[in-house]
Formats: C-alpha cells, structure tokens, sequence
C-alpha cells in the first residue's frame, strides 16, 4: 500500500525489516527535513528512511530538491528543519569531513592541481592508509573505471566522461558506509555506462555500501535499485521498489513519470471514469478511490493498446479514432490514433501490430488491469504530456 | 639574528691605526646614530684594531627625528653615540637626553680648536663635543646668469628672473626662511611675528613659483643639468664641481657664494645618549675622531671643516682641491650666525615652509 | 553575422592558425612595460661599476671597485642584512595572516566581514608616518615593551618592530588579493575535500592553498618589495636594526656614491637568488598539493 | 550531538589580533594625542594630555593643507588611473595569453625591478631623463631635437615616479583575478558573437572586478599618503599631502599636530575611496539596469 | 554502402545532394581533420560532411572526440591538420564570435554574474538586436525550456537541469545557422527530455538550422537525426541514417556500440563463420566479408533469438547451452544462457518467452538475417561487452 505526500515515511519502513536496523552502519533517515534557499523551498518536509545496504534512486523532475537533499546527507548544507540520522546517529552539527559519506558530486569537483591518480587518492591519504594500499586500490578504482592509461592527466585535459568517471572512481576507493551518487553515469555512453552499472552493483552487493542514487534514466533506476523513491517539488511523492512504481504509481504524477501514459480527464462515476467523449474507463485496481461525481483522471500506458480495424464491440475501455502516424522503433511500432478526447499514443509489437495507414478509422482498446484512476489534483502535471504535444502538431 | 651578523668585526687594514695607545680602555659594541655616509667607512672598520670596539651604525635624516626617537624611546633608546647639530642641543640637554661628559675620558680634548668651543647651545661644552661645521651660500651657473651675484637678495632676484624654474632650495624648515631674513637684515632667529608674515608673504608670492625642488643635495642633480642656481652647503657645493667634472661639464662657469650679508653657521656635535649603554666604546671612538690624522681622513671622506686643529694643514699639504670651500675665513665668519630653535616660532614656521611647499607644487 | 569573405572562399593554402591578435598586442605591451621598468635596473647595474664618485654621474669604468668598497664597510653591508631580514619575516607574516584573513573573508562571510573590512581599509589609509610614530611609542610608553625593546630568541628588538612594522601593510595587500583570488573559485572542491574526509585545516593545506597559489606567490613578492622599500615606518621602529633604505635616506648631507647601486644591486640579486632557491624548493617539496610552483605557472 | 562551532571570523582571528595590537590601540593612541598639545621645548615628553582641544584640528585645517589635499588626490587619481591602463593589459596577457612558462617568466620580470631598491631605482631615471642624461644627449647628438627636453621637476616626473613604483600592486591583484576565470566563459561569450573587445568587457572585466578593485585599492591609498615618491623625479611639483604630517609631527616636533592632521587625512582618504567606491556602484548599477532584460508577462 | 576509416568523405556525400549545396548557409564540411593535444591524438583525420538544416548526431565512446570536433567547428581549437568549411566557407583563422555557429557547452559555462535572462539575451545584445525584440525573444526561448520563472535567478543558485536548460537556451536563442549541442539534455529528466527533444526538433525544421547534436542517448539520436555519425578514438566509424546504423552496422565496433549484440570469435570458412565450439553462423547479408581461414566475428542482437527448450534441429544458427538466469524487464524477459562458447543474452517479449527456469537446458536459434559478420580485427573492442562480464558473475 503506498501513501503520498506528508505521510510517506510509514510507508518507507519496509516489512522485511524492523527498527533495529536503523542504528546500522549505512542506514539513512530524514526526517520532516526542510531547505529554504531565500524564500524558495528546495527541499520540504522531507521524510526518508533507507535501509543499510539498499541501493536507493532518486527520481524526479529537473530541480526537484534531489542534490539539495544529497548535499544536506554529506553536510554541505544544514537543514533549516528536520533531522537527519546517518547509521543511527543524529549529523546536526557534524561536519562533512567526519561523516562516513561520500559523494559523487553532480558537476565532478575533481580538484584540478592534482592528477587523476591524485585525486583518486585523496580520501584514502586523508584516512592515512598506507601508501602501498593506496597504490592498489587507487590502481584497482582506476582499473574499475577503465582510466588506468589517464591517471597522471590532470582533469583540465580530459573529456567530460573521463571526468566523470574520475569522479566516480574517487568516491568509490573509498567505501564509506553511505555513498551519494549524483547523476553518476550521466555523460557516459550507453555501453560504458551499463559497464559501471555492474560494477556499482556487484560494489555495492559485495561491500554492503547504501547506495542513494540520483538518476535520469528510469531504466538505470529500475534495473539497479532495490527501492525508488520518486520525488516532487522537494517532498517524495512515492517510495517503493521498482515493480510497484511502474505497477502501482501511487499518483498521477508518479504514473504519468515513469514510463508513459496516457491521461484522460473525466468525472467519476458509479459506471467508471467517463471522459469528456463518454469514454468510460473501468479499472479493476483503482489506486485512489475518487468520489463519484469528483473529477478524477484515468491512463492507460501505451504498451497496454490493442488496435484494431474493426469495432472490438465493448461498452468501456475502447476509444475510436483516426489514426494521426505510424513510426517504427525497432521491433515496436507507435501509433498516434487521433481520438475524440484526445490523441492517444500507443506502442505495439511488430508481430501485434495491425497494417493500418493514417488516415484509417482504428478502435483502440484495454483491459481493465491497465487501467489507473487518480484523482484530478494532478491533472495540470500530467496532461501536458509530450505525447499530447507531439500529437498536437 | 645576532649582533656578528649586524655590526661585523673589524679587520685591521693597510696602515697602522695611530694614537690607539693612549685610548682609554673600551670593548663592546657601539651604536652609532648618525647622518648617513658621514664617517669614513674605513675608520669604522678600523675601530676594531684600534679600539677594541664594533661599531653598529644607524641613520637618521634630520635632527627631529633624532630627537623624535630618543624622546619617544626614553630610557632604553639603545644607541651609545649621535652627532646631532648645534641648536637642538639645548632641548636634548633640557629634556635630559644626554650624558653630562666626562672630560677625563677625552685625553684628546685638547686637539680641538677653542674657537669651536663655548658656543651658545652648549655654552661650557658639557653635553657635546664640535666635530664639524659648515655653511650656507648658493652656487649659480654664470653663462646663465651673467651678472655676478653677491647676497641672499640676488639669489632671490636671480630666481625670479634668469633662473626661474630652474632654482633649488635647501629642503629644511630654517633653509628656506633663512635667506630671506638675512636678505632682510633681520636675524634667522626672529620671533617677530611680522618678520614671519612678511617672510611667508614673500616667499609663498615671489619666490615658491620659481622653485624647481626641495634639494637639501642638489650637487648631483645640478650637475645633471636639472639646476642653472641652487641653494647649498659648502661642503656639497664643493662636490658640485667634482660631479661637474665627472659628467664632463665645464665647471668654469659654476660660481660658490657664501650668503650674504649674513650666512648660517651650522656645526654637529658628538654627544652621548643619557640611556647609552657602553659610554665607555662612545669615549674611545670620540677621543680616536680627535686625534688630528684620523680626524684629517674623516674630513678628506665628508669634506667639511673639521673642529681638529690642523686638519687644515693637513689638506693644505695633500692639496685637497677647492679647500677654499671647505674652509671658511674669520672674516666669512663674522657674518655668520648660529640657529636656535624656539618654542614661539617653530610651529608657525611649519606652517609658512609647509605653505611655501604647497605654492611650489601648484 | 555572416562569414562570407571573399579570400576564404578558395581553400586556404596550408594551415594558418589565425593570429591572436590580442595576444599579440597585449604581449608587445607587456614586454614593453617590462622593458620600462627594467631599464632604471639596467642603469643602476652600469652605473654600480662607475669609476667616478657619484652614483648618478658616468665617469669612467671602475670595474667592481665600490663592491669591493661596500663589503669593506661593515655598516652598509649590515644595514644590507637587516633590509633582508625584516622582509623575509615580515613577508611571511603578512602572508601567513593575510591569507587567513582573505580565505575567512570569501569562505565565512558574516557580520565581522564589515567590521573586518573597515579595520582593513584604516590600516591601508593610514599614513606610514603615522604607524611609524605610533607604534614606537605604543612600544617603549607601555609595559610590555621587553621583547621590542631588548629582543627574544637573540632576536633584536629593532628587527621585531621591523617585522610588525612592515608587515601591516603587507597583510592588507595579501588579504586583498586572496580574497580577489577566492571569490567565484569552486567552493565545490572544498566541499569535495571535506567529502573525502579532510577536516578543515587538511582540505585548507591541500585543495585551497594551492588553488590560491598564485594570490600567496603575488602578495609574498608585493611583500618583500614593500620591505625592502620601506623607509618611513623603519625610520622610527628600525633602531638597532638599521636597514638600506634608511642609509639611503641618512645620505642627505652627502653625495649618493656609487657604492649605493652597489648595495642595491647586491640586495637585488641576493632577493632574486632567494626566490629561485624557494621557488625550486617548493617545487621540489615533492608533495603535489604543495607544488605551488607549478600551480602558478599553469594557472 | 551538537559541538561547538568555531566563531566564523576564527582564521581572520590573527589578522584581527594583529592590527588590534600593533595598528588600532596605537593609532588610537595617537588620536588622543591629538586632542593633546606640544610641550614646550626642551620639556621631556611629545606630548601634553592635561588639557583637551580641537585646536590642533582647526590650526591643521588651513588653505594650504586643502589645496595640498586636492592636488594629491588629482595626482594619485590620476596615477591609479594611469596604472590601471598600463598594468590591466599585462595582467590580461600574464593570466590569459601567454603560456605556462611565459606566465611565471613574466610575472617574474613585473616584479624583479622591485627588489632593487626603490630610492636607487627611481633616481636612476635621473641618468635617463635629465637634462644631461643618456635621452638627452642622444636626442640632441642626433639631431632628433636641437634642445634637450627637462623632464626631471615636472608633472609628467610625477607620474613616472608614481606609475613606475605603483604598477605592480596593480598587475599582481589584476592578474589574480583574471586568472581565475574559466576559459569556458571567454569561449562561450565569443560563441555568442561577442569579438574580444566585447568579451572583454561584459565577461572578462566584470569577473575581475575585484582584482581591479583591489588594485585601485592597494595603488591609490598609499600613493595618497606616500610623500617621497613622487618628489624624487617630480622635486617641488611632487608636494604631497603626507609630508604635511611629517613636517609638523617630526620637522615641527607637535605630534599632536601631526596627530591631528593624519586623522584628518585619514578620514579625506577614507571618504574618498568611499565615494569612489559609491560612484562605482553607481555605474554598475546603471550597467545593470541597461544589461537587464524584463520577459513580458504573457508567453 | 557502407565504408570505414579514413575514406568515409566519400560515402557521406548523399545521394540526393550533390555539392552546390555545400556552400549553402548551414553546410559544415570537414576534410582530413586532426588535433593533438600533445602527443595524445584526440581527432584523428576526421572527415565528415553535414547538409544544410540536417540534424546529425555525433555518438560515441567517452573520450573519442566528439567535444574535440564541436570546438574546433565552433573556432575554440585550430586543427593540426586538415581543413574545415563552414556554409562554404574555409574557416581557418576566423575567431570564433564571426562564426554563425552558437554551442550548447558540455559544461554550460554560463556567466556566472548575470541572471538567467542576462545570460539568454547575450547573443543577441552581440547582434545589436533591439531591447523589445530582446524581451520577446529570449521570454520565448526560456519559455521553451520551461524556465521562464527562474529569468532572474543567477546560475549559481540553479539545479544542474535548470543550468543545461539555460545553456541551451542560450544558445538557441540566436538562431544560428549552425548549432553544435554537446550533450544538451543530458541532466534532464525523461519527460522534460522528450519534451525538449520535440521542441528542438521543431525548431530545427521551422528554421532549417543544421544541428550537431552529441548524445549518449542512443534512443535519442535514433528519434532526432536524419543521419548518425558513430566516432570511436577521433574517427568516424560509420556516418548514415539511423535505421542503417542499427541494420547494418559498418563494422563490429558500430555493432556492439549501437544496441546490444552478442559477439562470437571464429574462423571464416566456406559454410560460414566456425565458433570455438562448433556454432556455425551463416549470414545472409554479410556486411564484411572475410576470406575463408581466416578470423572472424559473428553477433547476433539480443531481440533475435529464438528460445526452445526443445531441440529444433538446425545445422547451423543455434546454440545449445543452459539457462543461467531470467530476469523480467516490464513486458520483456532476459536470458543468459550459458553455452560452450560465451553466455549468451537474449530478450524475448513476454509472449514468446519460454517457461524455463536456470539450470534447464534449452536451444537459441536465429534467422540468417539476424547474423552480422566482420573481420577479426575489432574483436578486442567488442568482446569484453557487459553481457559478457555481467554473464561472467
Ligand atoms: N586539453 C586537453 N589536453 C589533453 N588531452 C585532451 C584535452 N582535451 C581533451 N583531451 C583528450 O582528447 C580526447 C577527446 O576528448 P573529447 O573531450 O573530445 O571527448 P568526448 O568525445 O567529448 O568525450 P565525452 O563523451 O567523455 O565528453 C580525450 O581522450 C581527452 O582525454
Ligand atoms: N543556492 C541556491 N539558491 C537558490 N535556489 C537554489 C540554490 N540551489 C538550488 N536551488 C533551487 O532549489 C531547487 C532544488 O535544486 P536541486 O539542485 O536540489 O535540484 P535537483 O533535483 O538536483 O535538480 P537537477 O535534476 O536539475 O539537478 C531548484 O529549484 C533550484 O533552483
Ligand atoms: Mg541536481
Ligand atoms: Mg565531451
């Protein structure tokens, strides 16, 4: 059961696990944490409970608060409210450079007099390791990294990745007991990337470290993390792990985010959802229950369309239309049916995919298992879609 | 940072230091504080082999900040040994700053000339021993100004015609109002406040216009060409001609007048700070400084007259060049008179050469 | 704006990097300014081997006879020391707090950085006579006057006031300009440091000193130049530790000899050997964050 | 757990001590001296605290002391001004053009003639510019000018005096800042469509700020107190307000006059770079406002 | 036809164009180009033709030049060797503010003393284009990234999204006739990327400026560009549209680089390409073709296999081997399997997924079309792939 906005963090404790483990090594707890920059909220009331060892993404919008909330975790920022606990203990007041945490910082940071191998370096030497263990696991984060042949470049004469990559390798030789991950993939190509991802995670499996990890790309999100936590104008609207974000988005916001959707708006009735063309939508695991006779909205994704040239003859889940455009992706085909309510954009396999050209009448229709209800708060958030605005041209 | 590296030790060069035998018995260091490049860095050097001590010697560049410092650091000043000017002896002595001689310790005593001795500011010679004097005149470029100037009041007059812009005067508060009391006939030590305005009234109007620079040693800049007509000691303007010669310029028409009608008489003194810590080291180097060879070699070094008697016949004989502007007649010296600072005028002579300097640089 | 020349049109014969043209101008500038402030060095160089008696006045060569004058009297050549002296401490003084100060003005601005600003802009005004007067009588009217007076560690006082003396100034300009050096630098390196486990004063050594390199080698070298200049506030607090320019400045009664461009020249290379053996060593010093060198050198 | 928080001022903390100790209390001191008055001659002490006036102001504050003012702010006005056309220039080329090598190189030759010693380096002049000197004579022997031109005593003296010995704290602040500028930004600015004039300007000057304001700072301050200078080439045109103190605290020995008149000219100084400092403002302001771009309410 | 290394001027001149376009505003044309930085050789006798208002995406590893290449176009960087034109005209020794080429920075290198609209109307104020014109330009351009709000923000107080959006703003602002965008979206959520995807798009055909576009975002460039440049360690691999550079990969590097393959070293013999193991493979379009005797590569994409856990008979085009696990990817499953030569993985939709579970033994098979082969001489680059050293654990 997800529960949105204010009260998420009763949601967060997972089941698996009781209290005790918040006072481990590597758990991670905010609580009702607030940052105001000026009169702007960067963060707020944010409550987050991670579990040692768990690997968690932070997902959301440009500018939702997410390296504002990793930056007050390493102490470079305080709270103006709230508290936060690193391994069961509280951080107010503890400077950055007494927590076990480390960062990957968003824009690199790499310091620029030293080397690639000296900057690598620079946690282990401040932890006086010896020098020959510094050798190794400098040499062995490098190797990690595929940055070995640079490591006496100085990070002015290397590409964006390499830099990147630097970064990376930099806060990992570490292992700290909570590693903060912004957007640490995000300018390297999709092969080295999927690469590090391994690498992160076998890391993160074989050392135990928690992993909060900031990431734009949801497939990255889905296939590393043991939980999401999706975030919105500095709270979490949602914090599950990946199958339920994708199966359960506990809002619209969440729906229309990750992956695709298609939004429809209409009043709430005993019948369903009925839109504004009298499409009915009945769904068979309506989230939020709306009120009948509240304006409430309805998504179907578009992987979940089956089309067809003739009239499937159902009273409910069926839209009807033109079709608006056929692309090809690969192995999928997309479809922009131009719908009474609006354009619909649907994903289908080749093998599934129906031989129609612009221009046909088409009959789109869905079971009830995919369909999602939410009510109509977020309806401004969603509806301006990029499906609809591409369909709109 | 220890006194070796400061003061050095002294090494015994070329010729015998004389008369060290019957020096009185000094060791230490001694702090020297002076004018600059005033002692033959060769006698204190020597001083070592002859005296037993090390000179440590400072600088300062006026009489003020002589006293400036020793009033400001009463009691603990530091230094053994200064060679402040004439009038400013009373207010040392007044202010208790110096150590009341002891006679006994100067067996050269009696080298001095007695003409040097018994003068106003230290009338029993208590306080200070005379080591050198000198006086005041200008020297003027003739092929310039080709009529021949005599007075305070040509030089004046020169400066507001043939040389004006290109006239330097002496840069000391009683330089500058000198020469306009004794062009006046009135004495530099007036306390009239009349004297005063009118001398400010003159100066500020009809003279600071024509001043090229403040030049308290204008041998070398004249000899650069920077000056057809500058107010100077004898001693510095006699090294106008030696500059002149060396930048190739003809001398010749260079001439030396001793102002006149009347002229300053300006003499320093060696005297012994009331907190000197070894007065002993002070003795010995003033009683070696009296003995007459040395004190011939410190005067071929600074080129002013020195009080010893017959240093003269010692230059005269090494046939020192232009000793004529060195040495100063008894006839020259009757036209010459001392300075006293006063309490009444001091301020307000601030005020009229801190004027002059304003209406200059405008 | 439209690139349609029509030279370019035809391809270009071989490859011509396009002429920087700012480049060239402000470097013909600079050599020119350099060119003007060497030349008076270059006099001084020729005119410290002058046969004649006066510095300013070419006579004839006279080889290194005033050098040898110079080392022979020992009160000129101590003064040369003691110029040296208060400038290496004064500069490491004014450095060692200038750049605190300026670090705590650009990392920790608060309400004491007016404040701070204030005192700092006094103490530039300041006239130095007026340093000069009142320190020496802050030193010898107040009981705490032992160290300046007599000295510490065989220190003498006089080269204690020195240090204090010139190093108010000197401070001043080191705060400036490691503030004009921090602000707009990444604080994001810091806070990387400081991610990594640098507590403040190690992450200060490591990752600001270095990247403030050039602002501490600038203000070092302002430093000693204002000491070796210094003549006013040494005029008054100098006393046992008489310096060069004050001998300069004692010389009004008598001629300025050669034997002064000797001392100058002396001074001058001694400093210049002094920077090359600290600048090699620094570089030497192995540690790469401490390669301040080689900082300023690349930027 | 909650620790103490060090005072944010704690690195400045030296700084504040420092000019507490050896600049504020002293000075302060000196203020109350000048509400004192001289004793009479041969009296012991500077000073008389027994009976309190503003007359020492009153009798500083003549027509002389405000034309001395006026002129020495004209020149060292002008002076900066002239440093900051000269020196901006080569501490573009240092921190921006030139390479690794030529940067250290030529931060090197800035400020080497500096460790000659300023009373010797800048009487050199003399034996270039007088009128008998190496110009001169070569100007007149070849013909160039059938009359030797007198330099030496002028205006233009003054300001070869000031610029000469100034022109460093001017580059090495300057330089500081400038390099520190990411290149990235000049690239971007010439992107857009910027030439260098304009890069220069609306980037490269603005980050700089404060390097040039530090130098404006750290030139015209001391020159405005500096009484030595400028006299050397500039002789009686040099007449600077400084020496006033000097000539009543030491030449006139009232050092409660003296006193008197370096706090009046502490505070002139201080008002003007204040108003300098406003009128800066003033126009960034303005720049601003014609910089600014205002997005229309409805898009 | 596609062909490799140095002679690749030759295949971009397309079809439909011949060279009267090149001097057409917005042509970009570089011949033989090489950079060095030092003795590291960062483009290497690059060539590379672009058509006027064609949007070409530049991809590739970390590290292959791709900045390299946008900052020599944009006359930050002289090359070493080789010429560059610009709408026809040489462009050595033209600074960089005469070009009319604006660029999105990898690292934004926004002014750090204006504000964002200060920032966005900078290129403009250079073209001396009136205040009001101004106001309404650059509301349109924050407008299109959605940043409108922020206009008088400074870029210090921004999110990373904000900062590249206001960079891109920028840049797009002018209206060059050249646009270089080193990865310009790349901190941006998904929704808001495809959103800017779209309006970029758009105003790249409204306004027919040629666009250069980095991504790591394969899905990306396949969407946006008519044409696909995939650079690896300063060269162009392969320069077509982006359905070829997915068919038929230039060489085994474009191969593994785009999508994902699954590569096998053997011995080219008259049947086929001969895997360690007995595999053989059969092409029916081989790109590359290699004598018989000697080494060669064979890959097959993940989506191409058949799974059975039945024997299906075939001679050649199969693997046997057993399942090492299964794992679930929304609608798609993934299989590695472990046969004699290499862990394959496959990617079946949900409808055509085998029920078999690890440790069952089961047959992959794949249509001749499906085969790549190439020469042996990449194999370093392509063997090491992530499925590989994912399989290997
Ligand atoms: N200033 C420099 N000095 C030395 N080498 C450099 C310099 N700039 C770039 N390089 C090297 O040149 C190569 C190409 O760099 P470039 O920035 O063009 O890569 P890129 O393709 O943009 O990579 P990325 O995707 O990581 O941004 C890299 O290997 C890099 O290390
Ligand atoms: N120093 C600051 N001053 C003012 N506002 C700030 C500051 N830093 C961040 N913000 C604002 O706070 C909000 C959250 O910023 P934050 O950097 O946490 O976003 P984010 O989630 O990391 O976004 P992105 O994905 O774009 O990096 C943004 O709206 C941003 O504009
Ligand atoms: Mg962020
Ligand atoms: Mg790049």
């Amino acid at each position: 059961m997800n529960i949105r906005g204010d009260n998420v963090s009763q949601s967060t404790k997972p089941a698996s696990d009781d209290d005790v483990s918040f006072g481990e090594r590597g758990s991670v707890e905010l609580t009702g944490v607030t940052k105001r920059f000026g009169s702007m909220i960067a963060v707020d009331n944010l409550d987050l409970i991670v579990q040692p060892g768990e690997f968690l993404s932070l997902l959301g919008p440009s500018g939702c608060g997410k390296t504002t909330t990793l930056r007050m975790l390493a102490g470079f920022e305080q709270p103006d409210e709230g508290y936060i606990r690193i391994s069961g203990q509280y951080v107010q007041g503890i400077p950055a450079y007494q927590r076990d945490v480390n960062t990957v910082f968003q824009a690199y940071a790499l310091f620029p007099h030293m080397t690639v191998a000296e900057n690598v370096a620079y946690g282990l030497r401040q932890k006086h390791v010896n020098k020959s263990q510094i050798s190794t696991r400098v040499a062995e984060a490098l190797d990690m990294v595929k940055m070995t042949k640079l490591a006496n470049r100085k990070p002015r004469q290397m590409s964006g990745g390499q830099q990147q990559r630097v970064a990376l390798a930099r806060a990992l030789v570490n292992r700290p007991s909570v590693l903060l991950l912004d957007e640490p993939l995000g300018a390297l190509d999709r092969k080295l990337r999927e690469e590090m991802q391994i690498e992160l995670k076998l890391l993160q499996s074989q050392l135990g470290i928690t992993f909060i990890f900031v990431t734009h790309d949801q497939e990255e999100a889905m296939g590393m993390s043991n939980r999401i936590a999706i975030m919105l104008e500095g709270h979490v609207e949602q914090l599950a792990d990946p199958e339920t974000v994708y199966e359960r988005p506990a809002s619209a916001f969440v729906a229309g985010f990750i992956g695709r959707n298609n939004f429809w708006k209409g009043i709430a009735s005993s019948e369903g959802i009925v839109a504004s063309d009298g499409t009915i939508f009945v769904a068979s695991k309506p989230e939020v229950r709306v009120p009948a006779g509240e304006q409430a909205l309805a998504a179907v994704r578009p992987e979940c369309f089956v089309i067809t040239s003739t009239d499937p003859q159902l009273t409910h889940n069926v839209a009807t239309g033109t079709v608006a455009s056929v692309s090809h992706f690969g192995d999928t085909l997309q479809y922009v049916v131009h719908t009474g309510a609006r354009d619909v954009v649907a994903l289908l396999p080749r093998a599934q995919a129906p031989r129609v050209a612009p221009g046909d009448p088409v009959w789109c229709h869905w079971s009830a298992d995919d369909v999602y209800s939410f009510g109509a708060a977020q309806a401004d958030l969603v509806l301006v879609d990029p499906a609809d605005a591409e369909a709109l041209r | 940072g220890d006194d070796k590296e400061a003061t050095g030790t002294a090494s015994a060069t070329g010729d015998e230091p004389t008369g060290a035998a019957s020096a009185p018995q000094a060791s230490g260091t001694v702090a020297l504080y002076t004018w600059g490049d005033y002692h033959d860095p060769d006698l204190v050097a020597e001083a070592g082999d002859a005296l037993g001590i090390t000179m440590n010697v400072q600088f300062y560049a006026s009489n003020e900040e002589l006293i400036a410092k020793l009033e400001a650091t009463r009691g603990s000043s530091g230094f053994d040994l200064i060679v402040p000017t004439g009038p400013y002896l009373p207010q040392l002595i007044s202010k208790e700053l110096l150590t009341k001689l002891d006679k006994s310790k100067i067996p050269n005593w009696g080298n001095i000339d007695p003409a040097y001795l018994g003068k106003g500011w230290d009338p029993g010679n208590e306080y200070a021993v005379p080591r050198d004097w000198g006086t005041t005149g200008f020297i003027y470029d003739s092929s310039v100004i080709t009529r021949e100037l005599t007075t305070w009041t040509d030089y004046f007059d020169a400066a507001a015609n043939e040389a004006s812009g290109e006239t330097s005067a002496l840069d000391t508060t009683d330089n500058i109002l000198g020469p306009y009391f004794w062009a006046n006939g009135i004495s530099w030590n007036t306390e009239e406040s009349a004297d005063l305005d009118a001398a400010e009234e003159f100066l500020v109007n009809e003279f600071a216009p024509h001043i090229k620079a403040f030049d308290s040693y204008p041998s070398t800049a004249l000899a650069e060409g920077a000056y057809n007509m500058s107010m100077a000691w004898n001693g510095d303007a006699r090294q106008a001609y030696v500059r002149l010669e060396e930048a190739g310029r003809d001398p010749e028409p260079w001439k030396w007048v001793v102002g006149a009608p009347m002229t300053e008489l300006w003499m320093d003194h060696y005297a012994i700070p009331a907190d000197a810590k070894n007065p002993d080291g002070s003795y010995a180097w003033i009683n070696w400084m009296l003995e007459p060879d040395i004190a011939f070699r410190d005067l071929s070094y600074i080129g002013y007259n020195m009080t010893v008697k017959g240093t003269d016949k010692l230059a005269a004989d090494a046939e020192l060049p232009r000793l004529d502007m060195i040495f100063i007649t008894d006839e020259q010296l009757k036209d010459m008179e001392e300075g006293i600072i006063s309490d009444k005028t001091q301020n307000r002579k601030v005020e009229i050469y801190n004027a002059v300097k304003a209406a200059a640089g405008a | 704006m439209s690139t349609t020349t029509s030279s370019t049109t035809s391809r270009p014969k071989h490859n011509r990097q396009p002429r920087d043209i700012g480049k060239w101008l402000t470097a013909a500038w600079s050599w020119l300014v350099v060119i003007f402030l060497m030349i008076p060095i270059g006099f001084v160089v020729a005119h410290s081997m002058n046969g004649g008696n006066s510095f300013n006045i070419w006579k004839e060569f006279g080889g290194l006879k005033w050098y040898r004058e110079l080392l022979s009297d020992l009160s000129l050549r101590a003064t040369l020391i003691n110029s040296f002296k208060a400038a290496i401490g004064s500069t490491l003084i004014a450095v060692t707090i200038g750049a605190l100060a300026g670090v705590a003005l650009v990392r920790k601005p608060g309400r004491w950085t007016k404040v701070f600003l204030l005192l700092l802009l006094l103490v530039m005004v300041t006239p130095e006579v007026i340093d000069g007067f009142s320190l020496l009588s802050w030193f010898f009217d107040r009981g705490f006057n032992r160290p300046f007076e007599t000295g510490v560690f065989g220190i003498r006082g006089g080269m204690i006031r020195l240090w204090i003396g010139h190093s108010l100034f000197s401070s001043a300009v080191v705060t400036l300009i490691v503030r004009a050096r921090l602000q707009g630098l990444d604080e994001s390196l810091e806070e990387a440091a400081a991610d990594l486990g640098a507590p403040p004063a190690r992450a200060f050594r490591q990752i600001t000193l270095p990247l403030m390199a050039p602002a501490l080698l600038a203000g070092a070298m302002l430093s000693f130049s204002f000491s070796l200049d210094n003549v006013i506030v040494s005029s008054f607090v100098g006393q046992d530790s008489s310096t060069f320019p004050l001998y300069l400045l004692g010389t009004v009664k008598s001629s300025t000899k050669p034997n002064v461009g000797a001392g100058g020249v002396l001074l001058f290379l001694v400093t210049m050997l002094f920077a090359f053996v600290t600048i090699r060593v620094l570089r030497r010093s192995g540690d790469s964050s401490g390669d301040i060198a080689a900082t300023i050198a690349a930027g | 757990m909650r620790r103490l928080r060090a005072p944010k001022y704690l690195l400045a903390l030296p700084s504040f001590v420092w000019y507490g100790f050896f600049f504020a209390l002293p000075v302060l001191l000196m203020v109350v001296n000048s509400f004192g008055y001289k004793p009479a001659v041969g009296e012991k002490g500077y000073v008389r605290l027994d009976k309190l006036s503003f007359d020492n102001y009153r009798d500083v504050w003549t027509d002389d002391f405000r034309s001395v003012f006026f002129s020495t702010m004209r020149i060292a006005g002008t002076a900066t001004l002239l440093c900051v056309v000269i020196g901006l220039p080569v501490a573009y080329y240092i921190a921006i053009k030139a390479g690794p090598r030529m940067k250290g190189l030529m931060l090197l030759l800035v400020i080497v003639p500096f460790w000659m010693s300023f009373f010797v380096r800048t009487s050199a002049w003399k034996i270039v510019l007088s009128e008998f000197g190496v110009l001169n004579t070569f100007l007149v022997d070849n013909g160039i000018r059938n009359a030797p031109i007198d330099i030496i005593g002028t205006r233009s003296a003054v300001m070869l005096a000031l610029v000469y010995n100034y022109l460093p704290l001017m580059v090495f602040p300057i330089f500081v800042s400038l390099d520190r500028i990411e290149p990235a930004l000049r690239e971007a600015s010439k992107d857009l469509g910027a030439g260098r004039i304009r890069t220069f300007l609306s980037v490269t000057a603005p980050l700089a700020a404060p390097g040039i304001t530090a130098g404006a700072i750290l030139t015209f301050i001391p020159m405005a107190g500096d009484y030595v200078t400028a006299t050397i080439l500039g002789g009686a045109k040099g007449n600077m307000i400084g020496a006033s103190i000097y000539n009543f605290a030491i030449q006139g020995q009232d050092v409660p006059k003296g006193a008197a008149a370096a706090a009046i000219l502490i505070i002139l100084i201080l008002t003007v770079v204040l108003s300098a400092g406003l009128i800066v403002a003033a126009i960034r302001y303005v720049l601003k406002q014609l910089r600014r771009v205002d997005i229309p309410e409805s898009t």
